[in-house]
């Protein structure tokens, strides 16, 4: 569907842009969970910044980057990051998701531990989102087969 | 691991696994079909002990993350889902045994994300089940429904279309659920179930109310399909995958009764049902309609497929018809044909698929000499064919039994006389379809030629074939058991 | 419960292996008839074996209980599987039909499902086996795979669910108004429900189970059925079905109602009145019937509503004359139909008008055929004259002059039926062209035929003798009356 | 007229979802009926976001030593995380959607409903 389309002017903005969206998705992620943001909405930005990239370019300069299996591994990944963090704190002997448990591998205290134990889930579901967005995004675009959302 | 975790467990690991699918897939295709098992299999034991540990114990309540409800969602599991969720994970379980020759033959190059989707599914129907938190259950509701579109579109021809039909009357029951939560947190501010029971008979006379339960019905309605609602169904579940449609066909429907169940009868106060709101009336005139009209419309299909569509619709009229007695042996009724039903629709669906999966074409009239080439397989066939018809000693009778019960309770002599009526009508669709499977054996020419090298099906299809035969066969015996031993505490107290 | 298991191994052993298969059969039969005699003793010393499985519901359990009625029929099903068994593997030999292992394996869950009904201590259990004889009969019925066959199932089956969703109905309610299902001499609905109620559910009792006992109107599936292979009309008509339907309407009149209530309520007269006409009705249909069978079929229901009348009376000989009836019946009906079935497969003649001077070249199968018909008409000393005796006796303690007509007109009607198939099989000269001389069936048939024949002459003679039907029938009418 | 005025973001979300509906049930483009699908879904997130928030209110994120919390302050948090919730659902549904009406397109070559149901018949 998307074929190679030269403009300099689109290319150089985007390539340029690019990495600065990139950042500011790792800063809303990051910054998720004391401030406004978190893991979707970082997910969905640096979804956006592949999108971005495929559309400027073309579909084989994504590609190269991000295949289509790397995707799928980004996205059981995120998916397993969350779960798993739960699954830890379940270990630890508290309920599911329980974060304040996990200050007893890390060296922290409890509300720190809370704290970074939502930071890690908001990365896992950052990451899952990004992928999904991608492989949507090029399932759509490269006539692929169906696959879940 | 402590015991009291099983709850989130029966949620988490399959959908932990549903993505670790993925991953394993890239590697080793092979592998997904054991990792599913395993899953699956772990989902079934856990729900069994969780269903004991409520029954010695009382009901669960397990804080996700610690947080305490009303804020936190919490899973709450008590006799009635209990139930629901054994039927569901081993229903699941022995589908997912089957699903692997199937697969294999119908779409080999999607293995991986069918045992991906088929795990969600399951993870979803199982969250709706264990879930104590509206919106929660919305959300499983459609992680349930969203795998099931797309398992359905991998199936025939016509699967995708079908797909997106039923895409768009799902979506719009789950939205009209989702504002039925939004007027109910309107009104209340809360979203936990127990919380809500207590807080909701105070709130009764309120319209946001009203018409918060006004929006949870239709919603519901239109995911168990409920007729009129039930358009989606036929269509869906006969282009779907063998597979697919053996596990959706008995599951889904079952549990969005359930969820009526759950949403009419506990979350809202009983009186409010029953007494207040013409609901029960309706749901009884709505469930008659359904009954006669899945009888009716089945009689003029000849895909077997479809026939055992519209007989679900009709089925699910039954359940209706025993929340909207609105009594005692009514609810005993409903509760025991979702298990009842379950097993009887995965038995018949999984026949289909059987067959299927040998190459038998599904038309009703090309079903000559089938017990010659497939004697076990027609023998399950009988068997829950008989049930659907209210057969003695198989369990559908037992169900029909307590509804006809709670039909003479409300004096609801129409509704008896439908119900009595579907059996009839059942009789009609099943015993014309044993006809042509035993008598009319393949004597024609050509037909002989080409059954020839059909054989009985494989013993993953077999084995989970007959043991939902057995269980339908031998359910019915311990009826007795299940009801003084699960159900008389799973229905709430106010009928008592 | 032994036919069960015995149906499981004639389904696994299969197509291939014909004798082991046959073998099951029998031995099934034999070990069959051979517990349910070894009850007989203990239940004529009045005492009642019970046996709980399981509870199905609150309230009523699945349970079994052998009283002296239940023992009565068990003893002549179980009796009759015999000799069914030994003259079925006759007949499904000598006419090469196909699919024996479904036919041999149906039948012996048939016979399940009769053992079951006579044995049920409750309303729900009795439901249970009536289901299971009635599916598993409806492959018999349709044995044969011809269209005309087919659709005989399919009218035996529509007739049959109908009536059992009735029956649904009426247990509903009985469970609803008195909260049991179990049997109890003499009934148990007394002084719940309203009148009308009762009456209600009296008829959808009487429907829902007189279908099964082809009660008119009700009966026209029992003719259709005849396309069925001879041992099943055998089944149909004296070893389970509708004596398992007459079975099960003496249940509800005499173990679920009782006498008194109904004779409170006026509606034994209203069932008697059904009865006659039936009798009637039936007889002179019968009449007008050439093919054999038919004939016979319309005997069946005449004589059904014999029982069915006699129970009705609600007098002491009556219940006794019509319970002994049923036996009596038995024994002499089968004779019949095993000599038709004899003279199908042996000429493959059908038809009443065809079998001139058949019982030339027949005599054993003629001559039992006449004493069967013989007793059937109610001449002594076979047996059925004993029960019709007791029928007779009963009307007049009821003080029903009218039915004591009925009874007789019906006997006058049988002899007019059967006498010239009698007459024209021995005396008249057979048709141009036949081959003379002696052409019997094989022995597996004429030994159940002769021994049938013997039976039923035998229980004429001494009503006591061997298994003591008639002890038994008396037994059960006096505890259903409270008479002892 | 203070019903219409003073509600008036019941009325935005009750119209906009009629018009998905419409969409949904009258066009016969299976895109637009997609199309009225994301509107109705949409409507319905307006519907929960204006139940949750209030005018002059701050988002409910409690500052680092913030000594007074007063409730009212704050915009109610649950709907819009509700929401979160709901879009990815019907995000996906709307990923889901636009896959099989693929599927659809390579099969039939259209997706006018009506010629897809001749070319079934």
């Amino acid at each position: 569907m998307i074929t190679h389309f030269y403009d300099v002017i689109i290319q150089t903005v985007c390539r340029l842009l690019i990495p600065f969206i990139q950042v500011y998705g790792l800063y809303v992620i990051a910054h998720g969970h004391s401030s406004p943001g978190g893991g979707f909405q970082g997910g969905v930005i640096l979804g956006a910044s592949f999108i971005l990239l495929c559309l400027s370019h073309d579909l084989q300069e994504m590609r190269k980057r991000l295949t289509r299996r790397t995707i799928l591994i980004f996205c059981s990944l995120g998916v397993t990051i969350y779960a798993g963090i739960g699954f830890v704190c379940l270990l630890l002997g508290g309920n599911y998701l329980d974060y304040g448990r996990l200050h007893r591998i890390l060296p922290v205290d409890s509300v720190a531990a809370r704290s970074l134990g939502i930071f890690g889930i908001e990365v896992g579901v950052g990451i899952t989102v990004m992928a999904v967005m991608v492989s949507i995004f090029l399932d759509l675009a490269s006539e692929e087969k169906v696959r879940e959302g | 691991m402590n015991e009291i975790s099983f709850p989130i467990l029966i949620i988490v690991v399959p959908l932990i696994s549903a993505f670790f699918i993925i991953l394993v897939g890239l590697l080793r295709r092979d592998l997904c079909y054991p990792l599913m098992i395993l899953t699956l299999s772990f989902s079934t034991l856990s729900s069994i002990s969780v269903l004991k540990e409520v029954l010695w114990g009382g009901t669960i309540h397990y804080r996700l993350g610690g947080w305490l409800p009303p804020w936190g969602i919490e899973y709450v599991i008590d006799p009635l889902n209990g139930f629901v969720l054994l039927i569901v994970s081993a229903i699941s379980l022995l589908i997912g045994i089957t699903s692997k020759r199937m697969v294999e033959r119908e779409f080999p190059e999607k293995a991986t994300f069918f045992y991906c989707l088929f795990l969600l599914q399951v993870t979803g129907l199982l969250g709706i089940v264990v879930t104590g938190d509206l919106f929660n259950l919305y959300v499983f509701l459609e992680i349930a429904s969203i795998a099931g579109y797309a398992l359905i579109a991998l199936g025939e021809d016509g699967a995708p279309f079908a797909s997106f039909n039923y895409m768009i009357y799902g979506t719009v029951g789950a939205c009209f659920y989702l504002l039925g939560v939004g007027y109910l947190y309107i009104a209340t501010g809360s979203l936990n179930m127990a919380d809500l029971a207590q807080i909701l008979p105070s709130l009764l006379s309120s319209k946001v109310v009203l018409i918060a339960f006004a929006f949870f019905m239709v919603g519901i309605a239109i995911k168990m399909a409920l007729f009129p609602l039930h358009v989606w169904l036929p269509d869906a579940y006969t282009y779907a995958p063998s597979a697919v449609s053996s596990l959706v066909a008995p599951l889904t429907t079952k549990v969005g009764a359930y969820v009526m169940i759950r949403v009419a009868l506990t979350v809202f106060p009983p009186a409010f049902f029953i007494e207040t709101l013409p609901a029960a009336l309706m749901l009884r005139w709505i469930a008659n309609g359904a009954i006669l009209f899945g009888c009716i419309l089945a009689l003029a299909q000849k895909d077997l497929k479809r026939m055992l569509g519209y007989v679900l619709i009709a089925e699910i009229g039954y359940i209706a018809l025993g929340v909207g007695f609105g009594n005692r042996n009514g609810l005993t009724g409903a509760i025991l044909h979702i298990l009842n039903d379950a097993l009887m629709m995965a038995c018949l669906f999984l026949f289909v698929g059987a067959i299927t999966y040998q190459g038998w074409p599904r038309k009703m009239d090309q079903l000559r000499g089938l017990h010659r080439k497939m004697p076990l397989t027609a023998a399950a066939f009988v068997i829950a064919g008989l049930s659907v018809i209210g057969v003695p000693p198989t369990c559908g009778f037992f169900s029909k039994w307590y509804l006809v019960l709670g039909a003479i309770d409300s004096k609801e002599w129409l509704s008896m006389a439908i119900l009595l009526a579907s059996s009839l009508f059942n009789a009609i669709l099943f015993f014309r379809v044993i006809e042509k499977a035993y008598f009319e054996s393949g004597k024609e020419h050509g037909m002989v030629q080409r059954t020839m090298e059909i054989k009985e099906s494989p013993l993953t299809i077999l084995l989970p074939l007959l043991v939902l035969t057995a269980g339908v066969l031998s359910l019915g015996l311990f009826s007795g058991k299940i009801i003084s031993g699960i159900i008389r505490f799973a229905i709430p107290v106010y009928f008592k | 419960m032994v036919s069960a298991v015995a149906a499981l191994l004639i389904l696994l052993t299969g197509e291939r292996r014909r004798n082991l298969r046959e073998g099951w059969t029998l031995i099934a039969s034999l070990i069959k008839c051979l517990i349910v005699v070894s009850m007989i003793p203990a239940i004529l010393h009045g005492k009642v074996i019970e046996w709980t499985l399981m509870e199905l519901l609150p309230g009523v359990s699945f349970q079994f209980r052998v009283d002296a009625f239940g023992l009565f029929f068990a003893t002549l099903a179980s009796c009759l599987w015999i000799a069914t068994s030994v003259y079925s593997i006759g007949y499904m030999r000598g006419t090469q039909s196909m699919s024996q292992t479904r036919f041999f394996f149906c039948f012996a869950l048939a016979l399940h499902g009769a053992l079951g009904i006579a044995f049920s201590a409750n309303l729900l259990t009795l439901f249970v086996f009536y289901e299971i004889l009635t599916v598993s009969t409806f492959p018999l019925v349709a044995h044969k795979e011809t269209d005309e066959a087919i659709s005989g199932g399919r009218k035996y089956l529509a007739y049959l669910l109908t009536g059992a969703t009735l029956v649904i109905f009426s247990m509903g309610i009985t469970y609803t108004l008195t909260g049991t299902l179990d049997f109890k001499a003499g009934g148990f609905l007394k002084g719940f429900g309203s009148d009308s109620l009762l009456k209600l559910l009296f008829a959808t009792f009487i429907i829902g189970f007189g279908t099964k006992a082809a009660l008119m109107p009700l009966h026209e599936w029992l003719p259709t059925a005849m396309v069925a292979p001879t041992p099943v009309s055998a089944l149909l008509h004296a070893v389970a079905v509708v004596k398992a339907g007459v079975f099960c309407v003496l249940r509800v009149i005499l173990y679920v109602f009782g006498p008194e209530l109904l004779s409170a309520l006026d509606l034994w007269i209203i069932l008697a009145y059904v009865a006659s006409f039936t009798i009637l009705l039936s007889g002179m249909l019968a009449l007008a019937q050439d093919n054999l069978k038919r004939r016979l079929a319309f005997s069946t229901i005449n004589n059904l509503a014999i029982i069915i009348l006699g129970a009705s009376l609600l007098s002491p000989s009556g219940i006794t004359g019509s319970i002994f009836h049923i036996a009596a019946h038995g024994f002499m009906k089968i004779t019949l139909f095993f000599v038709a079935g004899a003279i199908y497969v042996k000429t493959h003649k059908e038809k009443v008008s065809e079998l001139d001077g058949i019982g030339i070249s027949m005599p054993v199968t003629m001559a039992s055929f006449a004493v069967a018909s013989l007793g059937i008409s109610g001449i002594p000393p076979m047996a059925g004259f004993i029960s019709k005796w007791y029928l007779c006796l009963g009307s007049l303690e009821a003080k029903e002059i009218l039915f004591l007509l009925v009874l007789l007109a019906s006997a006058l009607l049988d002899i007019a039926y059967f006498g010239p198939i009698i007459y024209h099989s021995f005396f008249k000269k057979p048709a141009v062209g036949t081959p003379s001389g002696m052409a019997e069936a094989s022995l597996w048939m004429v030994i159940p035929i002769g021994v049938c024949a013997t039976v039923s002459v035998f229980l004429g003679i001494s009503p006591n003798a061997l298994v003591r039907f008639f002890q038994m029938a008396t037994l059960a009418a006096k505890s259903v009356l409270g008479v002892d | 007229m203070e019903l219409i005025i003073g509600k008036y973001n019941y009325w935005i979300y009750i119209s906009l979802m009629m018009i998905g509906f419409y969409a949904m049930i009258a066009k016969k483009n299976l895109v637009k009926k997609l199309i009225g699908m994301n509107i109705f879904q949409t409507s319905i997130i307006l519907f929960f976001i204006s139940t949750g928030s209030k005018i002059g209110g701050t988002i409910p994120i409690v500052e680092q030593g913030a000594q007074v919390i007063e409730a009212g302050q704050y915009i109610n948090p649950l709907p819009h995380v509700l929401m979160l919730t709901a879009i990815v659902v019907m995000v996906s549904t709307f990923g889901v959607a636009l896959a099989l009406l693929w599927m659809i397109y390579r099969k039939y070559h259209t997706l006018e409903e009506d010629e897809i149901l001749r070319l079934r018949r």
